[in-house]
């Protein structure tokens, strides 16, 4: 049975939810709640195939040693991050269950393309349906978050199949196993090409500039599911076209990856420090780790690509804690730098989890956060660049004056501590808080993909 | 067996205070301790005559390193143990009735504790355990010297006094470390017997800092300031610490390690230290109103004496003059404690408004301020004829100077006290009276001891010309003195001697040590200053970090169009970049 | 037969092209156009890239891409319409309620 | 045989039970908690010492070599002694003196107390550099919400970012080690250095060397002192000083004098100048301060300063003499701090020129504290005499200039002296007539510090014995 990959399910269920969608016009919102729950199993049943059965290997998209990994955590997160978004009481439409699904599947065909069209397809699958997900909560400024996405978001991806028609100019294929490096000119401005358009995705620094209004302006969930699977996706891209199909080793690449990655590090973390509003904090800050998890590509050596594979699924698993956890607090109100005695009626569970959430951005030991940060320094080490990571070290003391700025404006620790007397609980933050809960434990249980 | 000696007194320290402030009682308890162990030291000086007994206890030992503490006993250490013994005895005695009034547990408790490392200090070997005796000695005259904490006189004097005695500490300390680490022993015999095997610059270190200790500790010229305001201390305490045994332990040092400071060639220095020490005691002697004081600045001059027997090796005559000294000196203190319980005041000139002369202590305070001078019959008079022994020319001059001046200032509170005639018998205390009687006893027929100490100690002594010099030079000290204070004539030449001796001494020197202070802690400000400006520079770096990123924080004013722009110059820059550089 | 190299030459100069449109104006919709024009460029470079190598894969690049660069344009209109009923001008300068 | 797992699993339960407080009530209240698992663990030390302590390995992760081993090593006894007795003694502190949220806060002190442990006793550098930073953390949060109201957070920060700094140098050291001998267990590191190339190792001293610089505070890197000692509540300030200092020497003669030895021996003289100059300028600036909290943080630092001369000598003997000197001086500064404390309580001031003639009010008090600062002066007989000997002796072999560091002695007496005239003697004040001496807690805490301060006085051999294997 090897159509039963995740792949597969989902794409069933976009299917069918717009059949359903189609059919719907009789339906009342009880009904709209069983396409939630029906989205969630399709998520669930792919998170499911994808252990047992791997992913499908057609011309297009093929196996690599860690994909199944990779597709695993991604399903896991956004399996958790869509029980999150359908636990809000507020009413959403259909189109959104489709266009997350949608994302999902962009994201994982993302990390199985073995072609650099493949790649093109399943990028722009992943970026349009996160333009719906960005807008459609019409929230007031929601719409200036969609458009700064959307603009960028549009001229990259001109940029991208550009780069690609030149690099297929250069090299008559795309295929990532028959790519080999020419120095034939335009082949190399495609490649730049494509290096700027995939940094548009994974918010590297001369294209990041849309991330800090986007993440603010869209609802901390969906940025969740942005800054953790997305960006994700993106970096994974870089590694699939940079390490497999363009093995390019000459010293001068390195060292353009190298000083891309630390001018992202340093400007985010410093500008991170600035800021007076969390959410804005946190974007610079998951700018700040995904610079961190592009230095460990850039050092190119398989150590290197392990450190960044396990580093990514470390702070994505992280992100997704603190802004799902920043959500709860946001419609309590709780704003940074402000006195809010309101903290109370946020749960506690919900700030244990920022609190470890945080924890584990900042890098600290217990959690996979320090790990992942461990294995960046050992493949530096390892090459040899000490002092880069002398300069690492000086970002990382930014970032925990900021990181833990947050924790100490935000009262958070306070609100684990205050309160004594319960307050009422409703369902479904009940399971907003499991969700969070089980979220935590894979901070710690991660260790073991290390 | 010797550490039997201190035993009882470390016992008593220890109950004292645990039985708190009965009547009475813990008087009783030193006292006994003491007497104790006068009889065990006497046992012991029996016992071990002429021997040389050495029992040593590893305090710790690490890695081939082993830090052992030893008792030695043979005549010197034992005549001294028995010497301070005894005067502690007295003293104990008369504290009985002086601390009358006061609150017991604590002085005795500091008082039998001081007793005790004193008794150890004199007895040990091991280098290491007589740093340790000589810390603990500092640190009880500290205490003891504070005993009235409550006014200021004391806590400022005691202060000053433990500070002065932590330099010779420390330079203890450092001696002690350079010996062990060239030598890997701490006992003084075997120290003294391989001096050869020591380098040169080590075994110079060693001795100067040996000698600075042992200055400090007695009180010579650099550092004598420390023992006139310890006065400020109780009498009891005055005389067993600041006369008999606690400032003698630097000469006793001394004394103990002489060929290691010959051989670190510090003799002319000591001598000259001596000299300075015994004119500025003399001059200041002069000019001091307050009785204890006087006889402070006596025991500094009698203690350069012995410093100048130490300078011209010769030891023996050192300690008998050590000896004599205790003896006349504590029963000085006695009699001033005893004036002071009377009439409450130590102003000489009140005392001597208060008509004493003839009251049953007037012979024993001629006594005494007859041998402070060296006057014949006494045994101060032997003791300076074995102190001159090998003097050179110029020391005997200068001695004879001296010898003047002493008789000149101390006859000088004698007749200024015993002026007028006594109309009403003062009453005897035993606990007083015993003990000065006693001592000047002693101090009388001592001087037909100086025969047979040989056998003890080996010592010379001589009367040469010079010392019958230095009697008449005394003798005439003392007819001016008669003529000048008993019978008050001239008094604009007394008043003119005491401008001199103010405006030479001037105590310019007391200012000077209070500058040092006042400038160590000035400077210590201005540097605590620069350490609070340097540790708030690391959150000024910060700050700065945090002004120049909110500068930056312009650029993404939220226009969109600016992102564009932004993303379309990153893609040219790397277009560029790849293309020329690949 | 033309050279595959002038194709090369053309489809940059489109390319420089659609930059500077996506540069000059600040209107939404010269981005998309500009957008547009790059992407035809780049179709221009499969189809004769393709013939250069006269492997048919290139064609079905070229088709790719049409039809994605369709998705994208319909989202964006859509929002250009939704932006422009809203704030009255497609402008997409003013929108400064996100700073920093 | 008592496995060193022991030591932490009882400190986690005594968490667990304060988490589970919160909810149901019945629990004994949550010092009774703190107090008896600390208690059972000095029992359980007790225990281990005669009969022996067995090591704990579980490998969590073969890929890195993360195995969570305890082990004691060649100087974990001294230490862990220190560790297990004195946050006893500064608990006594803090049940008094914290109002609020009491529970949380035993919930950090008990994880500072586990960490502080377990650094002692780890012997896979992951484990050694998780407790690490778990309690310079839980540190930050004491100082930050139990500090001083307005200053406290500001101190907390800066005190985080500067040891962070130094953990992430440390951090940095542990990979190299691990990149070139391929395990992070310390006995295989300690086997294998000699595939370190030498530039690698002088790399790794001058990153160690950091570290420990900004944990004992030396010099250059002491920024962090003064603020996080002073603003942080009496209970932080003595857990900061009496144990977490002493990780920085820990580390230093463990990793220093242990594995990189050849590289300390060649750089023993800029080291011993660096720590004679620290001591000497610390001497100064304590004796310019005139708060009394102040004056003994420096002066903490200044001991710290001798113990790094010590160690930078690496001569065994020294650093013996510094392992002395460090828990000697655990001892001692805590009891300082704990009379400070009472100080201030009782006089509203930490000003010593303000306060006047306490003795007479106080005798108990006085009596300790002129016991404290004797002690920490070096009276022989107390337990500082031998581990400063110790040093000297070791150190003026290698470099006469250490007797230099005597003459800082001689300035801390200077200022010490000034405080007991200041405070204990002179004229009582009238506003202080009213003041009672030590309560029964008090006074249990001085003499159950001051009993330690004597046995190691006297009997310094009680220590050196387990430090054989130096």
């Amino acid at each position: 049975m090897e159509y039963l990959n995740p792949q597969y399910i989902l794409f069933a269920g976009i299917l069918l939810l717009i059949l359903v969608d189609f059919l719907r016009h009789g339906l009342n919102s009880n009904k709209k709640a069983v396409l939630h729950y029906l989205t969630a199993v399709f998520l669930g049943l792919a998170l499911v195939f994808d252990v047992i059965y791997g992913n499908m290997d057609i011309s297009l998209f093929s196996e690599v040693q860690y994909s199944q990994f990779v597709t695993g955590f991604m399903l896991f997160l956004s399996f958790f991050i869509y029980l999150f978004i359908i636990s809000d009481k507020n009413e959403h439409s259909v189109a959104m269950d489709i266009s997350y699904l949608s994302a999902v599947l962009g994201s994982t065909l993302v990390v199985l393309s073995s072609n650099l069209i493949s790649l093109f397809i399943s990028i722009e699958i992943l970026s349009i349906s996160t333009y719906a997900l960005v807008y459609m909560y019409k929230s007031g400024n929601a719409l200036e978050g969609a458009v700064k996405y959307l603009s960028t978001g549009v001229i990259s991806m001109v940029i991208l199949i550009f780069g690609i028609s030149l690099i297929y100019a250069g090299a008559g294929t795309l295929s990532f196993s028959s790519l080999h490096v020419i120095s034939y000119l335009p082949f190399i401005a495609g490649v730049a090409i494509v290096i700027a358009g995939l940094g548009f995705k994974s918010t590297l620094v001369p294209f990041h500039m849309w991330a800090p209004d986007t993440y603010e302006a869209s609802k901390s969930s969906v940025t969740a599911f942005i800054s953790s699977v997305s960006k994700a996706a993106g970096l994974i891209a870089m590694i699939r076209i940079f390490f497999f199909a363009l093995p390019v080793s000459s010293l001068f690449v390195t060292a353009l990856f190298l000083s891309i990655a630390l001018i992202t590090i340093f400007l985010s973390s410093f500008l991170a420090s600035v800021q007076d509003r969390v959410k804005r904090i946190l974007a610079y800050s998951s700018i700040s780790q995904a610079g961190f998890a592009f230095i460990s590509i850039a050092v190119l050596t398989t150590r290197g690509i392990n450190a960044a594979v396990f580093y990514i699924f470390a702070f994505a698993v992280a992100d997704a804690i603190v802004f799902l956890a920043y959500d709860m607090f946001e419609n309590k109100k709780i704003i940074y730098k402000k006195e809010s005695s309101s903290m109370t009626q946020v749960s506690r569970i919900g700030a244990v989890a920022f609190f470890i959430g945080i924890l584990s951005l900042a890098g600290f030991p217990p959690t996979i956060g320090f790990f992942g940060k461990l294995l960046i320094f050992y493949a530096l080490f390892s090459s040899g660049y000490f002092a880069l990571v002398i300069l690492a070290f000086f970002a990382l003391l930014v970032s925990t004056f900021y990181y833990f700025n947050i924790l100490s404006e935000m009262h958070v620790v306070d609100r684990i501590i205050k309160s004594k007397k319960q307050v009422p609980v409703k369902r479904e933050q009940r399971v907003k808080e499991t969700i969070l809960i089980i979220l935590t434990l894979s901070l710690f249980i991660g260790v073991i993909f290390a | 067996m010797l550490y039997l000696i201190l035993l009882p007194l470390l016992i008593s320290a220890i109950l004292i205070p645990l039985l708190g402030e009965r009547k009475n009682v813990s008087w009783l308890i030193s006292l006994s301790a003491a007497v104790i162990s006068f009889l065990l030291s006497i046992l012991f000086f029996i016992l071990y005559f002429n021997k040389n007994i050495i029992e040593s206890y590893t305090w710790f030992s690490f890695s081939n390193f082993s830090f052992s503490l030893s008792f030695i006993g043979n005549n010197l250490t034992l005549f001294m143990a028995l010497l301070v013994s005894f005067i502690s005895v007295m003293v104990l005695m008369f504290a009985g009735v002086y601390m009358r009034k006061e609150k017991h547990a604590r002085f005795y408790a500091e008082m039998s504790f001081f007793i005790f490392s004193m008794l150890g200090l004199v007895m040990s070997n091991s280098l290491l355990l007589f740093f340790i005796f000589w810390e603990f000695v500092g640190i009880t005259s500290y205490l003891l010297i504070g005993f009235w904490y409550d006014r200021e006189g004391p806590a400022v004097s005691s202060k000053k006094a433990l500070i002065i005695t932590r330099i010779g500490d420390l330079a203890f300390l450092a001696a002690l470390v350079v010996v062990f680490s060239t030598l890997k022993t701490f006992s003084i015999s075997s120290i003294l017997n391989s001096l050869s095997s020591m380098p040169l610059t080590a075994l110079i270190i060693a001795g100067s800092l040996f000698t600075v200790a042992g200055l400090s500790k007695a009180a010579q010229f650099p550092f004598y300031t420390w023992l006139i305001d310890a006065m400020e201390g109780p009498t009891p305490v005055s005389s067993l610490l600041h006369s008999a045994t606690m400032v003698a332990a630097g000469a006793y040092l001394l004394v103990r390690l002489l060929p290691l400071i010959s051989a670190a060639g510090l003799l002319n220095l000591i001598v000259v230290i001596g000299f300075i020490t015994a004119f500025i005691g003399a001059l200041l002697g002069l000019k001091e109103r307050h009785f204890k004081k006087i006889l402070a600045y006596s025991t500094i001059e009698s203690l350069a004496f012995m410093f100048l027997a130490i300078g011209t090796l010769n030891a023996g005559g050192a300690i008998f003059y050590l000896f004599t000294h205790a003896v006349f000196k504590s029963m000085l203190f006695f009699i001033s404690g005893g004036l002071a319980i009377a009439f409450g005041t130590y102003d000489v000139y009140e005392l001597g408004s208060k008509k004493l002369k003839g009251a049953w202590f007037t012979i024993p305070a001629l006594i005494g301020f007859a041998s402070i001078s060296a006057i014949p019959p006494f045994m101060s008079f032997f003791a300076h004829s074995a102190l001159t022994h090998n003097f050179n020319i110029f020391e005997n001059i200068a001695f004879v100077f001296v010898a003047f001046l002493t008789a000149l200032f101390s006859f000088r509170a004698f007749f200024v006290i015993f002026r007028s005639k006594a109309k009403k018998p003062l009453k005897k205390e035993f606990n007083l009276f015993f003990p000065i009687v006693l001592l000047s006893i002693i101090s009388t027929i001592g001087g037909v001891f100086l025969y047979f100490f040989n056998g003890i100690i080996s010592i010379a002594y001589s009367f040469d010309a010079f010392s019958f010099i230095a009697l008449a030079a005394s003798l005439l000290g003392l007819f001016i003195s008669y003529e000048f204070f008993y019978l008050g004539k001239t008094q604009q030449l007394t008043e003119k001697i005491k401008g001199i001796a103010e405006k030479i001494a001037g105590y310019g020197y007391e200012k000077f040590i209070i500058a040092i202070g006042n400038a160590i802690s000035t400077f210590g400000f201005y540097v605590g200053s620069f350490d609070f400006m340097f540790s708030n520079a690391m959150s000024r770096v910060a700050e700065s970090t945090f002004i120049l990123s909110s500068k930056t924080r312009e650029i993404e004013n939220g226009d969109a169009f600016r992102y564009i722009t932004a993303v379309i110059i990153g893609l040219v820059a790397v277009i560029l970049i790849a293309v020329i550089f690949i | 037969m033309i050279q595959e190299s002038y194709f090369l030459l053309l489809t940059s100069i489109l390319f420089v092209i659609g930059i500077y449109g996506i540069i000059s104006r600040r209107e939404g919709i010269s981005i998309i156009i500009s957008s547009e024009i790059i992407v035809n460029a780049a179709i221009i470079n499969f189809v004769s890239a393709a013939n250069f190598y006269s492997a048919l894969n290139g064609i079905s690049y070229a088709l790719i891409t049409l039809i994605m660069i369709v998705f994208e344009t319909v989202v964006f209109i859509a929002l250009m319409v939704v932006f422009s009923r809203k704030t009255g001008s497609l402008s997409i300068s003013k929108l400064g309620r996100y700073k920093g | 045989m008592i496995s060193l797992i022991l030591l932490l699993v009882v400190p986690a339960i005594g968490m667990l039970f304060l988490i589970l407080k919160r909810f149901y009530d019945k629990l004994p209240s949550t010092e009774i908690i703190t107090l008896s698992v600390m208690i059972v663990n000095a029992i359980l030390f007790a225990l281990g010492i005669i009969f022996g302590f067995s090591g704990f390995n579980v490998s969590i992760n073969p890929s890195i070599s993360f195995s969570f081993s305890l082990q004691e090593n060649f100087i974990t006894f001294p230490f862990l002694l220190l560790a297990v007795t004195v946050p006893i003694a500064i608990f006594l502190f803090a049940a008094k003196e914290i109002k609020q949220s009491k529970s949380i806060f035993y919930l950090f002190y008990l994880l500072v107390y586990v960490s502080v442990i377990s650094v002692f006793v780890s012997s896979n550098l992951i484990v050694f550099f998780i407790f690490w930073e778990a309690a310079v953390l839980s540190l930050f949060f004491i100082t930050g919400l139990w500090g001083n109201p307005e200053k406290g957070k500001k101190a907390a920060m800066k005190f985080l970012v500067f040891t962070q700094f130094g953990s992430l140098t440390l951090l940095a050291v542990f990979i190299l080690l691990f990149l070139y001998t391929g395990s992070f267990n310390f006995s295989v590191i300690a086997s294998k250095m000699s595939l370190l190339p030498s530039y690698i190792e002088y790399l790794s001293f001058f990153l160690l060397l950091i570290t420990v610089m900004i944990k004992m505070p030396i010099f250059p890197l002491h920024g962090w002192l003064l603020d996080s000692y002073y603003y942080s509540p009496s209970s932080g300030t003595m857990l900061l000083s009496s144990v977490l200092s002493k990780l920085g020497g820990f580390a230093f003669i463990l990793f220093g004098f242990g594995l990189f030895r050849n590289v300390l021996l060649d750089f023993r003289l800029p080291l011993i100048a660096l720590g004679v100059f620290t001591a000497i300028y610390i001497a100064f600036t304590a004796s310019g301060q005139k708060d009394l909290k102040k004056l003994l943080s420096y002066s903490s630092m200044f001991y710290m300063s001798l113990v790094f001369i010590g160690i930078s000598s690496g001569i065994n003997l020294a650093v013996a003499g510094s392992v002395l000197l460090m828990i000697s001086h655990g001892f001692i500064i805590t009891m300082l701090f704990g009379i400070s404390y009472i100080l201030m309580q009782k006089t509203g001031t930490n000003e010593t020129e303000r306060m006047g003639g306490l003795m007479s009010r106080m005798p108990l008090l006085s009596f300790f504290l002129i016991f404290g600062i004797f002690a920490s002066l070096g009276v022989p007989g107390l337990s500082n005499f031998p581990g400063e000997l110790l040093i000297f002796v070791g150190s003026y072999a290698v470099a006469g200039i250490s007797l230099i560091a005597i003459f800082g002695i001689m300035l801390s007496t200077n200022y010490y002296l000034r405080v007991i005239k200041q405070s204990l003697f002179g004229q009582l004040k009238k506003t202080f007539a009213g003041l009672t001496d030590l309560s029964k807690n008090e006074l249990l805490f001085m003499s159950f510090l001051s009993f330690f301060i004597l046995l190691f006085g006297l009997f310094p051999s009680l220590i050196l014995n387990t430090l054989g294997g130096l």
